[in-house]
Order: structure tokens, then C-alpha cells, then sequence
């Protein structure tokens, strides 16, 4: 299993912090697109993902047990 | 440690005898405050949140890249999360240097690299209504789908 | 008072908080530091001395500079006098503006000026002996016989 | 009459903080040439004067009252 996070308005979006799910074998492309149909997240496609607290491009595959977050672009400082 | 989230007010002094040294001529710090009018519009209050963990190593990263590019740098980052009235602190950078312009130069690298790569989101709180913050440097957002090159893991 | 020379340790949060304002996002300080090393040589302690009263209006006069140069810029500068250990402040310089770019050129302009005008000597002793610093901008002193067209009493 | 301060290494020549000589009707100029000679200092040519607590060009005439520093290349900061 896969915990996935959200903050800032995706989480307000999706309704929650974060869900488990079977996201291992997936890349990080397709991640997004399940998650945009199955939360009703619209905006996405301008998040950055993370795996294990590390960026990770759009092609990069989900291993069993990592930790996904989506990152909207920031607004910190 | 040297790069910390805090869920309290920042006590600026801390984080600037975090990076006193010997061998240090030069102190820089950028103290980011909340400021009452943009563009206009009225704030009255901010949100901060962050992704904390990964946040703290995205700081961690921002000062081991000015250690690499500035000499003799060292550096201090703490960012605050929660509520913020108009002038409270959100974040404190400390940057101390052999010779001033390093101290500065380095330092203003630390706040635009803070805008790129830490997890960290600001909610505005107007009069009318209220939004997360897309991005403060204006640009659009990740346009490649992921920050520029040299922001991935480094 | 937001320009002064002081016989003991400044308190660096003191000054930035005369130059916190609702209008402002960011505050820059510079904060100078007793290094242990210029040049391979080591320093034990520095004597530093102020033409006291003079002293103060030419702060006064680098601040009035700044805020007709950035607008809505507030600047507190806080000069020690008297010995100064290793790592000791030296001198404390608070800017803050709306944006921060202004924040980090204003604060640099201000150090650049106090080592041109201010009437602030400082003493080196070293283990083999001390002298009177002549001038840290390492140029020919005053070569016209006066500072800059501009620094007259602005 | 006049005060005449001196500062820094100009004090360690003079050997003393101030001296009171009467030095109005006379260029900064003229009281620089006549300090050096009188009080043995020998970097004055290096120095700024100050009247009143401004900095004066050489040619600058003294008044009665007023106070002269001598203000060499500072070196604060």
C-alpha cells in the first residue's frame, strides 16, 4: 500500500490529508490521473509529486510502501 | 539544528547565533514579514502550511548548496507555519560569511530558492474572502511539470 | 532613537524592531562581526572609537539617503564603540521595505556609506602589535582631499 | 577662540583629545599647515576636516565658535 498526501488546496479538493492506496507499479503520471478522476482533484496537472520526500518526475515508478505527496507550487518566505 | 519548521514565533536571535563563527565578519538575515497591503488588497491574516519533514530537508538542501558556491558560508533557516498577523515574522534566514558581500549574495539566494523548491503554502485571509497562494514568484507554475533541472534532489 | 552609537553589547532584536511596519514584507539586517582573520593575520581584539555626535547625524544622513532612494524604506543603524572580542557586533543595520529586493540593496548601500562617511575608527591589535585602521575600502585616502562631491553634507 | 579635536591616530600624535587655539579668519587649509607644524602630526595631509560637525572642503574660511575635527579615513563598520 501507498499513503498519498495533499496540501494546501488539493487537500481542501480532495477532502482529506491523505488516503491509502495500491499505487506500487504505477509511475507517477498515472498516479495522477487516478487520483484526479477518483478525488475530484482539478488541479493536478500544475502539482509537482513527491516520492519519499524527494521530487520525483512524471515517468518515475511507485514502489511498495513509498510515501507520495502532491506539492502545489509553493508559496512560502 | 540549523533548519527547523516552528510552530511558534521565531526568536530571531537563536537563529542568528546559529551561524556566529570565528572566522565570520559578516551576518546577513532576511526577516520575511507579513505585510498588510498587496497589490491593494487588505490581508488580515495568513496561513502557513508545510510538508513538514520534507520541508526541513529542502532548507538543509538550500544550505549545503550555499556552502558549496560561497566559501566559508554558514547558514541558519527557520520558517514559521500557522496563523500570522499583519508584521508577525514567517521566516528567519541567518547567513554569516568571512567577507559582506558573500553574506549578502547568499543570503538573497536562500529567500528566491525558499519560493522554488520548499514545501511550504501560504493561505491569504481578505476581508472578502479568502485562497491559497499559487505561487509568489508569478510565474506559471511548473510549467515543465516538475521545478527547473537543478531543483531535484540535489 | 534610530541611530546611535552605543558603549555596550547592542541588542540586535532592538533595532530591528524600529524599523518593523505594517507596509513592510521583508527586513534586512547586516550584522559586523569582530573576524579573527584578515589576511592571515589574527586579530586578539579591536578598540573601536566614534567622533560621537558627528557620528550620528552622518547615520542619520545614510538613512534619510536610503529612504529617498527606496521608498518606504525604514533603516535603524546601532554602532558599538569601546573593545570588541572576537565575534562581537560591531554594528547593527536594519532596513525594511514593501519588497525584498530593496531590502538587500538598501542594507548594502548603508554599510557601503558607513565605511565612507561615518567617524568611526577602529584599532587593531594583533599579538605583535596595533595600529589605527587607516581605511577598510582599501582605496587611496580621500585622494581629493575630501570624500566624494556627494558626501558633503548631504 | 576655536576647539580643535583630534581622533584616532591623530590623537596618539597630538597626545592629547583637543586643543582651544584661535583659528578663526583662517582656511582649513591654513589650520591644517599650522596644526602639523605645532602639534608634530604628520598625517594630516590624509585627513577630512570637519566644522561643526560637517564635513568642510580646505578652502573653507573658520568662524569664531567653531569646533574642527579632524577626521581621518574612517574605518568603522
Amino acid at each position: 500500500m501507498n499513503k498519498i498526501l495533499f496540501f494546501a488546496h488539493l487537500r481542501d479538493e480532495a477532502g482529506e490529508e491523505s488516503v491509502m492506496l495500491e499505487a506500487s507499479g504505477k509511475t507517477v503520471a498515472e498516479l495522477k490521473a487516478f487520483v484526479a478522476e477518483n478525488y475530484g482533484i482539478h488541479k493536478l496537472d500544475t502539482a509537482m509529486a513527491a516520492i519519499n520526500e524527494e521530487f520525483a518526475p512524471n515517468e518515475e515508478m511507485i514502489k511498495e510502501g513509498d510515501v507520495i505527496a502532491f506539492i502545489p507550487p509553493v508559496s512560502g518566505g | 539544528m540549523n533548519y527547523e519548521i516552528s510552530k511558534v514565533a521565531i526568536d530571531i536571535q537563536a537563529v542568528i547565533d546559529k551561524v556566529v563563527q570565528r572566522e565570520a565578519g559578516a551576518i546577513t538575515t532576511f526577516i520575511g514579514t507579513v505585510r498588510e497591503l498587496t497589490e491593494g488588497k487588505k490581508t488580515l491574516f495568513l496561513i502557513y502550511e508545510a510538508y513538514e519533514s520534507m520541508a526541513v530537508k529542502k532548507l538543509q538542501q538550500i544550505g549545503d548548496e550555499i556552502k558549496e558556491r560561497w566559501n566559508g558560508a554558514e547558514v541558519a533557516i527557520t520558517h514559521r507555519v500557522g496563523r500570522l498577523d499583519i508584521t508577525d515574522v514567517a521566516v528567519v534566514i541567518a547567513v554569516s560569511t568571512p567577507h559582506r558581500a558573500d553574506a549578502y549574495e547568499a543570503n538573497r539566494y536562500a529567500i528566491e530558492r525558499i519560493k522554488e523548491i520548499v514545501p511550504i503554502w501560504k493561505k491569504e485571509h481578505w476581508e472578502d474572502g479568502q485562497k491559497w497562494i499559487g505561487n509568489q514568484l508569478e510565474t506559471v507554475s511548473y510549467p515543465s511539470g516538475k521545478p527547473e533541472g537543478d531543483d531535484l534532489n540535489e
